[in-house]
Order: C-alpha cells, then sequence, then structure tokens
C-alpha cells in the first residue's frame, strides 16, 4: 500500500466519521432545526473528505474534477434544502427547543 | 464476501422501504420512503452491473417521480386534509396467502432461471456481434436505437399517449396557482437556480452525447432536463398555461416525428423502414426525443396543456 | 409496395395524432381525415400480396428476427387488421357527431383515438413478444384516458380499476416475456416453436402471459372491471373496446397457442380455457338479465360473447377456427352497432335506465332498428353473422363429438336471446307508456347511420362468409386437425 | 449464494409486498405505490437472471427494462392524474366497493 | 486493503442510512421526515462515488452527480405543502 493510498484511506475513513456523528446527531438532537444544523453540516463535511479521498486514490484530473463538481452541488443542494426545510418548519408554528434531553 | 454483505444489506434497505412506503402510517411518509426506494434501487443496479438503469432509476426517481407525488399529494390535501382516517383497509385474509404465494412463486421462477442450463442469448450475441459495425460503443443505445428501435418509438408514443390522458382527465380549472412554493423569492433559491440550471442542461447534453459510446441516452438525459424544468415550476419561473403555444407543441412532438420521418426516409431509395442513416441520424433522434421526453415529463408535472414563462419580483 | 403501405398503415394515424396535438384547432379536422380515409386503400395492397403469396414479413431496420424486431402479416392479421381499420373508421362518423371539432372534448379526444388506432395497427402487426409488451401498453394507456374522459365519477372510478388491472396484467406478461428470453433468448413469437421445449419453467412462463392476456381480455372470474369500464365510456369508446381491444388479447393467446407453442401437448390447459369460457357464457348472459341500464346490458353481454372466442382451445380445429374467427368479426360488427346505436338513445333520452326506454321505438326508429339488428346477430338468428358463427362452432363441436360444448352453445345462444328480448320487448312492446318522449333531442343522422350500417355490415356478414372463411383457412397453422 | 441468487430472492420478496399492498391499501396512491414496486421486482428479476454472454452483460434484458421503466413511469403520471381527479369529482381517493350504484336509480 | 475497504465503506454508509431512516418514522414533524429523506440522498451519492472506485464502473459518477443536482427538488416540492394543516393528520 503507497503512501497516497494510505492518506487516502483516512481521508475516507474521517468521512465517515462525519457520516456518523450526522446520523447520530439527526437521531438524537432535540428539535428539528438542531437536526438540521447537524445533517447538513456534518454530512457535507464527510462528503469532501471522501470525495478528497476518491480523488487521491483514483489518481484523474477528470475524476478529480468530477468528484469536486458533486461535492459543490451537494453543499449547494443541502444548503438550500435546509434552508427550505427550516422555514417550512419555522412557518409551521415550530419552536426552537431550549434544552433538555431529545422528546422521543 | 463483502460484496455479498453489501448486497444483503441493499436488499434489506430495498426490503424496508418497500415494506414502509406501502403502510406507513400517513401517506407522506409512503410517499418519501417510495422516493428513497427509487435510490435504493439505483444502488441496486449498480451492483448489477446496470449502470444504464441506475442512472434512469436516479434521473427520474430523484427528480420527477418525488415532486409528481408531493404535488399530487399536495393536490390531494387540498381537498380533503385528512387523507387517510377514515380508511380502514378491507380486512382480508386472503391478502397475506396470496402475497406469499405469487412472492413464492417468483422466487422459484427466478432460481429455476437462474440454475437452468445457460441457453445462448442469440439476441443478445447477435447485439455484440454487430455492434461493431454501426459506431456505437454502448450496446443498449444500440439496442434501443437501431436493433430495436421500434420499440422506442412506440416507447415514447406510450409517454405522450400518458401526457395527452393525463390532460384529458385534468380539471381545467384553477391550472395556475397550486404548483409553485408559496413565495418564489425565497433567499438562496435564485442562487440554486442559477448554478443548477446551467448545470443540468450542461449534464443532459454530456448524457447524450455520450449515450453513444457509454452510459447515458435519451431517457436520462431528457429526465434530468425535466427535472430542471420542474425545478423552474415549483420556484415559479415557469407556469402552467392554457394557451396553445406552437413552440411548446412542437417540442413535446419533435421527438416522436423526427423518428418516424427518418425512419420512413429511408423507404424512398429503397431501404429498409426504420433503418436510421447514419450515426447523425441516431444523434439527431436522441437529442429530439430528449426534448420532448423532458417537456412531456415537465407537462405531466404541471398539469396542463402549455407552460409560459413568469416573471416575478 | 407492400412494405410502404404496411409502414402508412401504422405510422399515418400517428402522424395524424401527432398533428391533431400540434396543429391548431383548425386544422384538426384535416389530421383526423388524413390519419383514418386512406387506410382502407393502403390495405388493399397488403391484401393482395398476402391473397397471392401467403404471410408477409418485414425485418425493421433491416436486422432479421432474433436481433430485431418483425412485423408479420398473415392471413388472420390481415382479418384483424381489416376488421379494425373498418370499424375504426365507421365509429369514427359516429364521434364525428359527439366530438366535432370544436366541440368542448373534441381536442382531447381525437389524438387519443387516433393513438389507440395507431396502436392497435401496430399489435396486429407485430411478430415480436416485447414489442407486443409495448403495443399493449399504448392502447391500454390510450383505451383508459378516452373512457375518463368525460370525467363522470363512475367513469372515473371504471378508468381507474382498469387502469389497475391492466398494470398488473401487463406485468405478468412481461414477466412471462422475460422468462422465455431467458429460456430461448429471442423474443420473436415466430421462433419459439423451434426454440422452447416444454419445460415447467416454460409453461410458466407462457401461462403467466396468458393469465396477463386473460385479465386485460376480461375473461370470467377476472371480468370485474369490463361492464363498467365499456358501460359508462363515451358511446364510440364503448363501442371500440368491446369490438376490437379487448379481443385483440385474446388473438394473442391464440397466436401464443397455436403458433408460439404449437408442439405441447396442452389438452387440460385447453380444458381449463374452455371451462372458463363456458363460465363467462354463462355467467356474463345471467348478469345481462338483471340489469337495469342498456349500456350495462350490452357490456355484460360482452363478457359473455367473449367466451365463445374461449371455446377454440378445446374444440381446436379448423371449423373451430373459423367459427371463432367469424364470431370475432360478426360480434365485433353488432356489438359497436348496438353500443353505438345505445349511445345514440342515451343522448337523446339522458337516461338508458330500462324503464325509461320504453316506446322509444316510434322516436328513435333508426336507431332502435339497429340495436335490434345488432341483437339478432348476437343472439345468432339467421340469417346473420352471428348466426353462421354460432352454426359454425355447432359443426365443430358436433365433429369432435364434444356435445357438453355443444349444450353450452345452444344454452348460450337462447341466453343471449333472453336477455336482448328483455330490452326489446321494453323498448317496442310497451303499449302504455307511449309517447311521453317529447323533449328528445334530436340524433344526428349521421350518428344514426354509422350504428345502421355496422348493424346492416353484421347481417351481411351472414350472407359473404365464403371468402373470409376460406381466408382464415389459409392462414391456420400447420397440423390442425379438420 | 452469489449475488444475482440474493437479488432473485430480494424480487421474490418485493413482488410479494407488492401484491400485499395491493390489496389491503385502500388508498390508491398505495395502489400505485405497490404496482411500482411490483414492476421493479420483476425488473430486478429479468436484469439477475441475464445469462452474461462471454462475461459482458446482455444488453437486451437492460434495454428491455430501460423500456419497462420508461413505461412504468408513464403509467404512474398517468395514475396520478387520475386519482387527482377522481377525488376532485367524489372527494375521495379510493375504489370502495360501496361506492358502485351500478344499477339502483 | 483498499479493494476491502472500499466496499466497507459502502456498507457502513449504508448501515448510517438504514439508522437514520429511523428519523422518518419517529418524525415527529414533516420537516424531520424530510430530512431523513435528505440524508440518504447525500449518503447515496457518497456510496455512488465509492462503489464506482471499486467496481470500476466510471459512469456511477454521472449518476451521483445527478442525485446532488436534482436533491433540492423533493424539498422544494416538500415546501410548497400548506405549512401546519396537514401535520395534525399526519402526528398520530
Amino acid at each position: 500500500m503507497t503512501i497516497a493510498d494510505s492518506i487516502a484511506l483516512i481521508l475516507l475513513l474521517a468521512g465517515c466519521a462525519f457520516y456518523l456523528a450526522g446520523t447520530i446527531g439527526l437521531l438524537r438532537f432535540p428539535d428539528v432545526y438542531c437536526r438540521l444544523h447537524a445533517l447538513a453540516k456534518a454530512d457535507n463535511t464527510g462528503l469532501c473528505l471522501i470525495c478528497v479521498g476518491l480523488a487521491i486514490l483514483s489518481a484523474d484530473w477528470q475524476v478529480a474534477a468530477i468528484l469536486a463538481l458533486v461535492w459543490l452541488v451537494g453543499l449547494l443542494a443541502a444548503t438550500v434544502s435546509a434552508h427550505l426545510i427550516a422555514r417550512h418548519a419555522h412557518s409551521a408554528g415550530r419552536v426552537p427547543a431550549r434544552s433538555g434531553p431529545s422528546r422521543r | 464476501m463483502i460484496g455479498l454483505a453489501l448486497d444483503l444489506l441493499i436488499i434489506v434497505s430495498l426490503i424496508g422501504l418497500a415494506i414502509q412506503s406501502i403502510n406507513a402510517a400517513s401517506l407522506f411518509r409512503g410517499i418519501l420512503h417510495f422516493v428513497v426506494l427509487g435510490l435504493a434501487m439505483s444502488l441496486a443496479w449498480a451492483r448489477l452491473d446496470a449502470p444504464d438503469l441506475a442512472m434512469a432509476e436516479a434521473a427520474i426517481g430523484a427528480g420527477v417521480t418525488g415532486a409528481l407525488m408531493m404535488i399530487a399529494y399536495r393536490r390531494l390535501i387540498e381537498i380533503q386534509p385528512d387523507q387517510e382516517s377514515s380508511l380502514r383497509p378491507p380486512p382480508s385474509r386472503l391478502a397475506v396467502p396470496i402475497a406469499l404465494a405469487a412472492g413464492a412463486l417468483v422466487g422459484v421462477i427466478g432460481l429455476a432461471a437462474i440454475q437452468a442450463e445457460p441457453m445462448p442469448a442469440l439476441a443478445g450475441t447477435a447485439v455484440l456481434e454487430n455492434l461493431g459495425s454501426t459506431g456505437l460503443g454502448n450496446p443498449i443505445t444500440g439496442v434501443l436505437l437501431l436493433f430495436r428501435g421500434f420499440d422506442t418509438l412506440l416507447e415514447i408514443t406510450v409517454l405522450l399517449a400518458a401526457l395527452l390522458s393525463a390532460q384529458a382527465v385534468t380539471r381545467q380549472v384553477d391550472l395556475d396557482q397550486s404548483l409553485t412554493t408559496q413565495d418564489p423569492d425565497t433567499p438562496l433559491v435564485g442562487a440554486l437556480l442559477a448554478i443548477v440550471v446551467p448545470l443540468t442542461v450542461l449534464v443532459s447534453v454530456h448524457l447524450l452525447k455520450a449515450g453513444g459510446q457509454e452510459t447515458g441516452g435519451a431517457f436520462q438525459a431528457g429526465a434530468v432536463l425535466a427535472a430542471c424544468g420542474v425545478l423552474l415550476v415549483l420556484t415559479g419561473r415557469l407556469g402552467a398555461s392554457r394557451q396553445y403555444s406552437p413552440l411548446v407543441n412542437t417540442g413535446l412532438l419533435v421527438g416522436l416525428l423526427s423518428f418516424i420521418l427518418i425512419g420512413l426516409a429511408p423507404l424512398l431509395w429503397g431501404q429498409p423502414l426504420l433503418a436510421l442513416p447514419g450515426l447523425w441520424a441516431i444523434y439527431w433522434i436522441e437529442s429530439a426525443m430528449m426534448i420532448s421526453i423532458a417537456l412531456t415529463l415537465v407537462l405531466l408535472f404541471a398539469g396542463a396543456g402549455s407552460l409560459k414563462r413568469r416573471d416575478h419580483g | 409496395m407492400t412494405t410502404e403501405a404496411l409502414a402508412l398503415i401504422v405510422f399515418l394515424p400517428l402522424l395524424a395524432a401527432a398533428g391533431a396535438v400540434v396543429l391548431p384547432t383548425a386544422w384538426l379536422g384535416l389530421s383526423i381525415r388524413v390519419g383514418l380515409m386512406p387506410l382502407p386503400l393502403l390495405l388493399l395492397i397488403p391484401t393482395l400480396e398476402v391473397l397471392e403469396n401467403g404471410a408477409y414479413r418485414i425485418a425493421l431496420a433491416g436486422h432479421s428476427a432474433p436481433l430485431g424486431i418483425a412485423w408479420q402479416l398473415d392471413p388472420l392479421s390481415l382479418l384483424m387488421l381489416w376488421l379494425n381499420v373498418g370499424m375504426t373508421l365507421l365509429i369514427s362518423l359516429h364521434a364525428n357527431c359527439s366530438f366535432r371539432p370544436g366541440q368542448p372534448h373534441a381536442h382531447r379526444f381525437w389524438p387519443l383515438w387516433l393513438l389507440l388506432f395507431a396502436g392497435m395497427n401496430a399489435l396486429l402487426l407485430s411478430a415480436d413478444l416485447f414489442n407486443i409488451y409495448v403495443t399493449l401498453e399504448l392502447v391500454t394507456l390510450t383505451a383508459i384516458g378516452l373512457i375518463a374522459l368525460e370525467g363522470k365519477p363512475p367513469a372515473l372510478r371504471a378508468a381507474m380499476r382498469y387502469l389497475l388491472l391492466a398494470l398488473l396484467a401487463s406485468l405478468l406478461y412481461l414477466l412471462g416475456v422475460g422468462l422465455i428470453y431467458g429460456q430461448t433468448g429471442v423474443l420473436d413469437l415466430y421462433l419459439l416453436a423451434e426454440r422452447l421445449a416444454p419445460g415447467w419453467l416454460s409453461v410458466t412462463a407462457i401461462a403467466l402471459m396468458i393469465v396477463g392476456l386473460l385479465i386485460k381480455a376480461a375473461i370470467f372470474p377476472l371480468h370485474a372491471w369490463l361492464p363498467a369500464a365499456h358501460g359508462n365510456a363515451p358511446g364510440p369508446v364503448s363501442a371500440i373496446l368491446s369490438a376490437m381491444v379487448v379481443k385483440v388479447s385474446i388473438y394473442l393467446i391464440w397466436r401464443l397457442w397455436f403458433w408460439g407453442v404449437p408442439e405441447w401437448d396442452l389438452d387440460r390447459a385447453a380444458l381449463l380455457l374452455g371451462v372458463l369460457g363456458g363460465m363467462a357464457i354463462v355467467y356474463g348472459s345471467l348478469a345481462a338479465l338483471v340489469q337495469q341500464r342498456l349500456k350495462l346490458i350490452i357490456a355484460y353481454s360482452t363478457v359473455a360473447q367473449l367466451g365463445y372466442l374461449l371455446l377454440l382451445f378445446p374444440l381446436a380445429s379448423t371449423l373451430a377456427f373459423q367459427a371463432a374467427s367469424y364470431h370475432l368479426l360478426s360480434h365485433g360488427m353488432a356489438k359497436a352497432a348496438m353500443f353505438l346505436a345505445a349511445a345514440n338513445i342515451l343522448r337523446s333520452l339522458g337516461t338508458d335506465r330500462l324503464r325509461h326506454l320504453a316506446g322509444i321505438d316510434q322516436r328513435l326508429p333508426l336507431d332502435v332498428f339497429a340495436l335490434a339488428l345488432g341483437g339478432v346477430s348476437i343472439m345468432g338468428l339467421p340469417p346473420s353473422g352471428g348466426f353462421l358463427a354460432k352454426w359454425l362452432f355447432l359443426e365443430a363441436a358436433w365433429s369432435a363429438r364434444a356435445w357438453s360444448w355443444l349444450i353450452l352453445i345452444a344454452l348460450g345462444g337462447l341466453l343471449a336471446a333472453a336477455y336482448l328480448f328483455r330490452v326489446l320487448a321494453v323498448v317496442c312492446l310497451h303499449p302504455r307508456r307511449r309517447g311521453n318522449h317529447r323533449h328528445l333531442k334530436r340524433t344526428p343522422d349521421t350518428a344514426s347511420l354509422a350504428a345502421m350500417l355496422l348493424a346492416v355490415g353484421a347481417i351481411i356478414a351472414g350472407f359473404t362468409s365464403a371468402p373470409i372463411l376460406d381466408l382464415v383457412e389459409a392462414g391456420l397453422p400447420p397440423g390442425l386437425p379438420r | 449464494m452469489d449475488s444475482a441468487t440474493l437479488y432473485v430472492l430480494a424480487a421474490a420478496v418485493l413482488f410479494g409486498i407488492g401484491v400485499h399492498g395491493l390489496i389491503v391499501s385502500a388508498h390508491l396512491m398505495r395502489k400505485l405505490f405497490a404496482i411500482n414496486i411490483m414492476g421493479s421486482s420483476i425488473f430486478i428479476l429479468l436484469v439477475a437472471t441475464a445469462t452474461p454472454i462471454s462475461g459482458q452483460a446482455d444488453p437486451i434484458p437492460q434495454a428491455l427494462v430501460l423500456t419497462g421503466i420508461v413505461i412504468a413511469v408513464s403509467a404512474t403520471a398517468f395514475g396520478l392524474a387520475l386519482m387527482v381527479r377522481m377525488s376532485q369529482e367524489t372527494g375521495k381517493a379510493t375504489l370502495a366497493v360501496e361506492d358502485e350504484p351500478e344499477n339502483d336509480d | 486493503m483498499i479493494d476491502i475497504a472500499l466496499p466497507a465503506i459502502v456498507l457502513f454508509l449504508i448501515i448510517n442510512l438504514i439508522a437514520g431512516m429511523l428519523r422518518v418514522y419517529r418524525g415527529p414533524t414533516l420537516a424531520d421526515r424530510m430530512l431523513a429523506a435528505l440524508l440518504f440522498s447525500t449518503t447515496t451519492v457518497a456510496a455512488l462515488l465509492v462503489l464506482a472506485e471499486w467496481m470500476q464502473l466510471p459512469s456511477l459518477r454521472n449518476v451521483a452527480l445527478l442525485i446532488v443536482m436534482l436533491a433540492s427538488i423533493l424539498s422544494l416540492a416538500f415546501v410548497g405543502l400548506p405549512a401546519g394543516r396537514e401535520e395534525a393528520a399526519d402526528e398520530q
């Protein structure tokens, strides 16, 4: 295994860790706004790390370009979706939870 | 080994999502599960070595299907907010045995089909043998346009028939309002459109061009383009219209018309019916079909006969 | 020439449908004419070819069978094509009254109508199992759109039920096609005979396809969707659905059975199909006896009459084939005539409930006459096409010494007479309620004319049988007993 | 056990789920889901049972399934439109048996 | 090593996904359920990218790109649902 491969592997695993964090946040956080926050940020960081890892692994500029594009568009889509969902929740009259354990 | 574990997991999620999309406690959850099931299906296609199908499933499932279901759901709850409270599913003692029998039948058939002595797939072999002389690299595109082009011609006719039938049953009142989000000027939406719209157009053109050699093709490209149109309708940039528009109608039919006319033309110089004269014809028909497929899907979504541009803020 | 003509027979209606969508309303009439009128002339060319040289095959795109899709025109499909073209044209004459360009649903009706027509022609020509699946879907979706066109709740419900069942049926058919491809590596119907060995897997595949087609053909006990759909659709749509659309499914079963797997020993399956047909005859007729609406009576009569087409399987002889083909033809014309006449009555009266029909014969003589003539053929009274078909059936059963089928065929005729005389008795013989139909809307003359022409056709079919029966015999699969 | 076998079994289970859903669901949208799931299961079956030709996937089943997917989407979109119209006319998106006043006056 | 790690990562991502779907059940609001669907699309994208590398099917990257591009459509269609009205029906 080359050094590049090991770096890629470490990045991929780190990406997975972020995905895990996002999912835990989605399941454990108390209200919809916190969950949004967890998911949108952690998952996109995870996606970024995975894309970088795969780019190193493939060692091909064309592939790297596609991966970068996927990540950027993913970022944009996640941002807009999170915003829209939060807006919907807000207009539905959801009040952010102040503190305390998850409701369910 | 790990590949098998992966397949198993994909299958478990497929099954779970399928159960949930039919049996979820509310219709909304059912829709979500069904849309997600489409994504999981594209993973399954990827594992089954069918990237063309993965792409078709992703393009249609992530874009148009979800939007169609959501809009239909919205129209339903506008009529009756409480869609299912009064519904008691008819008690049927036979349902489970019938379902088990049907599933078992399919399973036994499938297993037997795998185990059976592999017969030479004559048609498939012929496709792979003849592909070299056509200048195409993707055998599926070869099948869809050259060897079994008539299927594809009829397939876009079916799509057109679905649109015409849907229009025939769509009530022609209050066409205009209920498609867009309440506020087309929500921040960020403009930025999203500014990037995603050109990108979808680019990607669909790329898929079209790539379709001859690798994964892609008119349907995938058209579905992506349709998703772009749906996006524009949802954000209020395009509106449903009742006005006859020659442009929209021509776009709707350009695929079918090009296919028929280019398919009939060889008869004039003594060639067989539907024998496409060269690669340019394939690319022309594919492009025309892409436009028609995209417009058909957008019109199916909008539930209207035509589209018009809409000004906003 | 023949290739060109056949290409136009499929593509001209398609182009006309496209024209009806894309051109402004003022051009609708022209599109319709272009899509329909030249067809009989065009069909003459392949007819001459087939009469002279027998079956005609076209490899589409120049790729012959295992690779590409083929069209095959043989005497049986030629007969079906003539039926489809002739009936669509005559029914269009009627549709041109209720959906005259400019009227509310006209610009929705005609494109679908033309697509349905093109789809049926493509289906009848196709020799490829998967291509047939696609054409079946085209036919089904357009048919359902046409049923639901006017947006009345019963029609919408019927259309929805039809859609769900038709989709289920298509899936079964598709599964069968996939299995057959896995078994043989080919999709061409006429290549199956030598490549599909009768193992349990291939039997299951054929069985799945047949069950799917039986659902689409509304054969008892899978008939539940038909009466509501045909009874609530607009008149011309009911007519073409009953006359042609359900029947092509049975035509496809014939194809699979006698051309796809002619070597198989299918006696027990044939008996089963025959029993289903018999049950359809008895059940459909009894149900028609208790209906209160004219169109529903006619629709249940379709359920019953479709049963005869399945008797071909147990009888399986040249005579039975002639009988079944002739039944298909004469029932098509008679049933279309009856549905069109019923549509005219419904349109004039605003209702087709039987008890409101008393004495209608004085106000709408032409329509009632068409209804009665159609009824004569359905009952199988001489001299009519229906009589000849049932006579041939009886003869076939007689020469096969199949007494139970013989009794069944006779019983079916009696039952048909019962439910049709019930209608005619109310309409013509009810003395007291005459003359209370002052506010009738006038039926357009062409609408009555179309019904009349079809009804007369069903009667004339009783006299001019020889060429058609010869044609059928010329197209029989090899090895069928006399 | 190989993945083709696994997917065939998955197709069987999905088909059963679809059949069950088609029978027991009252809401039409769920019936449409059920039909679609049955369709997907048959598509999976067709692709999973295809025999590879000298190491390459047989293109015919995949092309057929692609056509099948387009047809399924068309039919589903039309079904949704029909369902919405039914609901507009009758207030319900179901096909209950008691809704059929076929014969009474 | 890499050849085992890649499918293992896909495996992990899918487990992650299934866990995330719990949020669709639990809700409690429609927005929560939508969120879980969103999670599904980002995770599927990552899984497809890794699969593309492992199975040597480069076109899967295009599939992934398609999915991210179209992911916002569902959210946009969702926002069109009248807020608040249907939640009563959804929350038993």
